[in-house]
């Protein structure tokens, strides 16, 4: 047993960390740590940046310009972008559509679609969630018929992250009413500016706006847009859900989330002494510590069983679980720390170049949206009721 | 030992909750908070017209002489309605120190107006270094001729920004975090040397930041040794805000019930899941104790033993902002995605449950509180 | 609305405390100071006491021997015996078996119970659960086949608390197979020293000995000693489990338990201070202040509610699942403040009379076996599973 | 990385778990506590034999040269046969501070016959003033020509009426709590002037109160510095009773498992119930989180900063401490009534998790160790 990373490792954690440290544009250094949010033109600018360095798909394959990374490679790059305070690449382009092309896609796609994701010129969006299928996915009611040479797609989607900035879909319909709910879905590419799609914003409770509902009225896709074979969506659709899990927990932005949290802890005054000082504060900080550095080792463990090419299976729920909710914590402790300055809202405040100046101390920005929006982690992708009934399928065999 | 309501508690509970539910719907709400004032002048006109203004205020000083129960049953319509006028500000804290503490002729310059809807007050309290210990003041008031000149920073003054008069604690004698030395002025809101920063909060409502520069000052009450009053007024804030609590947690219990019983999912209701059963179960539990909190903070209000009043609010205050951080994340979660949108009244009452948590003190602060206060009344002879 | 006792409540308080004061014998006072256990000669000699003051029974009418209490009255004498160090007198005879006669029972078998329920001479067990239901109490299968005038019982009872003391047991029997389980049910009263009957202790994990087994092999029981109608066993259980519930929270136990916890923390010492002054455990005692004054309000909420005539119904598992958890925390909370002291456990030092002293501290003894016997109160009458389900029933409509 | 074993530990392994199933039984554990000594003298015969005494010894010293890893897979099975035998007071804590602190003569004297199961050791640090902190002792040992005189009472030691030879820890100069001026004595336990009274712990095991009086004694390792000696052994304990959580939790969670698969109520098995699959997905996560506890210990204990190797240990026991108590107390709770009864083995696991949660340090002993523990490798260098 062996608890360190390996010397090579070690090497290539420093190559990362100096990577982060001189090509991360300042601008983008002082949005993050203002708390506000990044827009489009930041996060292109940052994919572009990485694929002049060649990491812009660290699990692809080096035929399509992937690192050519071993899982643990790819575990400390994850982690120190996390760390870092750079756009976190949001994961519908390399991580999602681009795996399943690589895996299920025909050359003709291959040679039109994953350079283009690769350098940042296409952005995608992922249209799965439909209104009344949630949780229950393959319930979903979006129709695409053929037409000729065309899909003619009607239907609606929701919980679109970033539809607005997006190039592209990728989308699942149901092509097959006749047979069971899984076997008539297929996979489409949907260019978002073919006629008949139309936005409309969901803005969350935090004011911001990442999620839309995306509408489907007679869109025309052509038939090359679609990915394998009619009727075998489904199993495109699961083949990405376990994919890249391992970190799944995100530990690094538990890691960052602490650190900031200490640092309020030590600046905020309570009783005369540094809110730190409190002992009963002090001990919740710590215990917030001792979850996170368990959580590490379960995400280490995990991670060295992917290493030695085992089934990471069932694990993926507990880290998603207990990581949820240690995100949450932090961010709820975060909340309390910071007293009554919870309370001032200035929405220009968060936006990068907004004129107005946050209320209160600096640090206070951002606490609340963030708690708001962190809400977020113990829903989607699956509830962490839904992570738990899988645990008792997999896990416990129930 | 009785729990009911009396006569004319029933009907101002049935008008209060016909007002929310007919003239106070959520999409108005929505206007309202994204007017300039943040409220709306026509709906506390009305709460004028019926009376609520003064129900806590003594015949005498032209109010309805009512007890801290009619003020109990108000709070928990507006925490319903989840409605932004400034009754907390103005009614609560504004004018039960003017009631509490004001002379003769503060009283009726303020008072009457207040009550007939015609004068907004606000409370600055806290202070940016204070956190919630409303002893921990800086901001001076230095005597000057026959009145006083104030120097600070107040912090997060609720509804500052609308204000017609202002009251201020300040520092006159002792050191910082003493609890003598503290006296209270009030101050016009146009006042040279007052500015006032307002903004919205994340909750719906308006505060604001107010620096004082050698702003002449009238007193209120006596000087050096306004703290306990402060501590009165805030306690009854306490016992405001969780009635309110109450009212929005009996929505967001109501809401995710029915949306439990609809949502399909798996083809069946989701509510036929015994997880979210159980989870349910456990909102309206944390709700019903919400609810005995709520009481119990409102009849210790006019306990006489003050350590015996700030025990039962310090702890009615620790259990309001557990279940309030309870019922509003667990109403979200079994709402799924939908309970995040700002479109969903949830989110709304969420935040302002999550800012309930903090207001007038955390957990911690109020379990400091009740470790200092010994009650003189054994906690059995309730 | 008002909080407080009437003038007539408090002088009756009053009255009661006094009682207890005086009433109480120093020896019994002692067993409970010292963390023992009381035994069947305590609670004899206590019940005997009591009806001497004509406070046996106090939900009884006045004419059977009861003092005609409020509702208040009888939750304010349950409280205050329960703060005394008095011997808490097993429910099966004046709480359980009493009303079903006086509400069930015919002239001959009130006449013959009722008295030597009153003044202690025997001593009731009650035989529900059975191996093979517990939470599932209609599935029960000791079958009771009339034999002229007799019913032959045979079967098993199992969790018979204090079985080897009792005189005689109230017992669900199925007499009928061919209906719905439900409505085969009949309820019998069996004298424990018929032939046939035999016991089998079971010795909980605090290694006490207070519930057992019970055998049925062709025990005969007369027919005059079945109450009621046969197959209405049922609904005279479900009458028991609507029965005297607002004492159910037991939050006399848990201001008992937490008065002592606090002298505990006082006499510890950590980090040379008392553990009561150090500020994090301070919050914790504080914390179950807060819990037990909001119980105690519900529960004063529920009494005016009883007192007004109206259904308690659903309230009742609020109390049970609040009251059990809150006793259960104080507990750990004490198993937490005696440190390394909690490990001793000599069996002599809890048996009234034993020779053997408890290792540590005197407030030490005691703690442990009080922890794991307390396990039982989110189990017994109900497990907190099966009340919540209850409110998701009654309380929430699902 | 690599969380495997080597082919010798997974010998090791599958020969203790083999061990506990066929010669551990619960009925001959049930015998074995109610015998004199409260463990097995064959049982430990046969330990040794095994090579187990000797796993974490150099060596030179007789043993076999073992990291923690190996004593981590012992304590494992220590826990899932809920073994009584007083390897911990005697390997890992007594051996401990021999090969640690030992003379070559103490050593040569000792370890072999230690090795060979011939001689048993217990640590006598706790106090009855002391709760957790192992440097707040009163026991005075002062200097009587060649040795120390010691005075003083050592409480809840661990196999303190088998031992024999007991390790005492004792104040050779400074203050109580000082953490310099400690030092190490070991004493037969036939020596005049001890007094060691012993009696059963509620989990099954052996402990002793030890007065001493005037009881002569010979120095283990340098006088007046012991404590870094002794906080490295508790780690080790540390290290140990996570391990032994981890084997019992994992017979609890298997238990509970297959009870809820086979018990019938309503006409189906319990475990049909999505309120306690759910239970069971946490009793789950925590064992699972707890391995990664007693994995991050284990390897931590090596650690060459002390303050890292505190703050890893104390995390460790923290999460360990929770995990017992959820595990434990729901292992009950699911099996219901049953499972508090003495016959079923699932109470006894019960009370000996309970113990662990306590044993070498609360949750808030050790969150305050870690506030004050600063390590000195970046947090993120693991």
């Amino acid at each position: 047993m062996d608890f360190n990373f390996s010397e090579q490792d070690l090497a290539f954690r420093q190559e990362v960390r100096d990577f982060m440290q001189h090509s991360l544009p300042e601008d983008l250094r002082e949005i993050a740590e203002h708390g506000q949010h990044f827009r489009k033109e930041h996060f292109v600018r940052w994919q572009k940046i990485l694929f002049e360095r060649g990491w812009a798909a660290p699990s692809w394959p080096v035929e399509h310009g992937g690192p050519g990374w071993t899982p643990t490679q790819k575990y400390i790059f994850q982690e120190e972008l996390g760390l870092s305070a750079a756009p976190m690449p949001p994961p519908f382009g390399t991580g999602m559509i681009g795996p399943v092309l690589i895996a299920f896609g025909n050359d003709a796609q291959k040679t039109e679609y994953l350079p283009r994701i690769l350098n940042g010129d296409d952005w995608w969006c992922q249209g799965y969630s439909e209104p009344d299928s949630g949780s229950d996915l393959a319930s979903l009611r979006t129709i695409a018929v053929l037409d000729e040479d065309h899909y003619v797609v009607n239907g609606q989607k929701i919980w679109t992250s970033y539809a607005q900035y997006a190039d592209r879909m990728f989308c699942l319909v149901r092509t097959d009413d006749s047979v069971k709910p899984q076997a008539g879905i297929s996979f489409l590419l949907i260019k978002m500016d073919t006629p008949g799609i139309t936005l409309r914003p969901i803005i969350s409770q935090d004011n911001d706006h990442t999620l839309n509902e995306v509408f489907f009225e007679d869109v025309r896709v052509p038939i090359k847009n679609l990915v394998g074979e009619a009727g075998q969506g489904w199993t495109y659709a699961k083949f990405l859900l376990g994919h890249e899990r391992s970190s799944i927990g995100d530990i690094a932005g538990s890691k960052r989330s602490l650190t900031r949290l200490k640092k309020i802890a030590a600046a905020e005054i309570s009783g005369g002494q540094p809110l730190s000082e409190d002992s009963a504060f002090s001990r919740k900080l710590i215990d917030l510590d001792v979850r996170l550095m368990i959580l590490e080792v379960t995400q280490f463990r995990l991670l060295a069983d992917e290493e030695a090419g085992n089934d990471i299976g069932p694990a993926a729920s507990i880290l998603k679980i207990k990581g949820s909710e240690l995100s949450q914590l932090i961010s709820e402790t975060a909340v309390e720390a910071i007293g009554y300055y919870g309370m001032p809202y200035v929405h220009e405040a968060v936006q990068p170049g907004g004129n107005e100046h946050a209320v209160g101390p600096n640090y206070a920005t951002g606490i609340l949206p963030d708690y708001l929006f962190l809400r977020a982690l113990s829903i989607l992708g699956g509830t962490n009721e839904i992570q738990r009934n899988i645990l008792a399928k997999t896990a416990l065999r129930f | 030992m009785d729990f009911t309501l009396n006569e004319e508690q029933q009907l101002l509970k049935n008008s209060a909750e016909r007002f929310v539910e007919q003239d106070y719907g959520f999409e108005r709400r929505r206007d309202i908070i994204a007017s300039p004032d943040g409220f709306d002048r026509e709906v506390w006109a009305q709460m004028a017209e019926l009376g609520w203004l003064g129900l806590p205020f003594s015949e005498e000083d032209g109010g309805y002489d009512g007890t801290p129960v009619e003020t109990m049953i108000l709070m928990e319509a507006i925490g319903c309605g989840l409605m932004v006028e400034p009754y907390l500000a103005t009614v609560v804290l504004g004018g039960g120190l003017i009631a509490a503490c004001g002379n003769a002729d503060q009283k009726a310059t303020i008072l009457p107006q207040l009550i007939a809807g015609k004068m907004l007050l606000a409370l600055a309290y806290a202070e940016p270094q204070s956190r919630f210990d409303p002893a921990d003041i800086i901001t001076t008031a230095t005597k000057d001729g026959g009145g006083y000149l104030l120097n600070g920073h107040k912090a997060v003054v609720l509804n500052g920004g609308s204000a017609d008069k202002i009251i201020f604690s300040a520092r006159t004698s002792g050191d910082q975090r003493d609890q003598g030395g503290i006296s209270l002025f009030i101050i016009d809101a146009d006042a040279a040397g007052l500015k006032i920063k307002s903004y919205p909060t994340i909750d719906g409502l308006r505060a604001a930041e107010i620096e004082l520069t050698n702003v002449a000052a009238e007193a209120l009450g006596k000087i050096d040794d306004a703290y306990p009053a402060i501590e009165v007024v805030l306690d009854a804030g306490i016992a405001a805000i969780a009635a309110e609590a109450v009212g929005a947690m009996q929505v967001l219990h109501d809401d995710t019930l029915e949306y439990l019983k609809t949502r399909q999912q798996f083809g069946q209701a989701i509510g036929s899941f015994q997880v979210l059963q159980h989870r349910m179960v456990d909102i309206y539990i944390e709700l019903e104790q919400a609810r005995s909190a709520a009481v119990m903070a409102t009849l210790r209000l006019t306990e006489n033993d003050p350590e015996a009043r700030c025990h039962a609010l310090s702890a009615a205050k620790v259990q309001i902002g557990q279940a309030s951080r309870f019922v509003g994340q667990n109403a979200v979660q079994l709402h799924g995605g939908i309970g995040m949108t700002d479109e969903l009244k949830i989110s709304h009452y969420f935040k302002r449950l999550t800012m309930i948590t903090t207001q007038f003190g955390s957990a911690d602060y109020h379990l400091d509180r009740m470790a200092s206060a010994t009650p003189q009344t054994n906690q059995e002879e309730i």
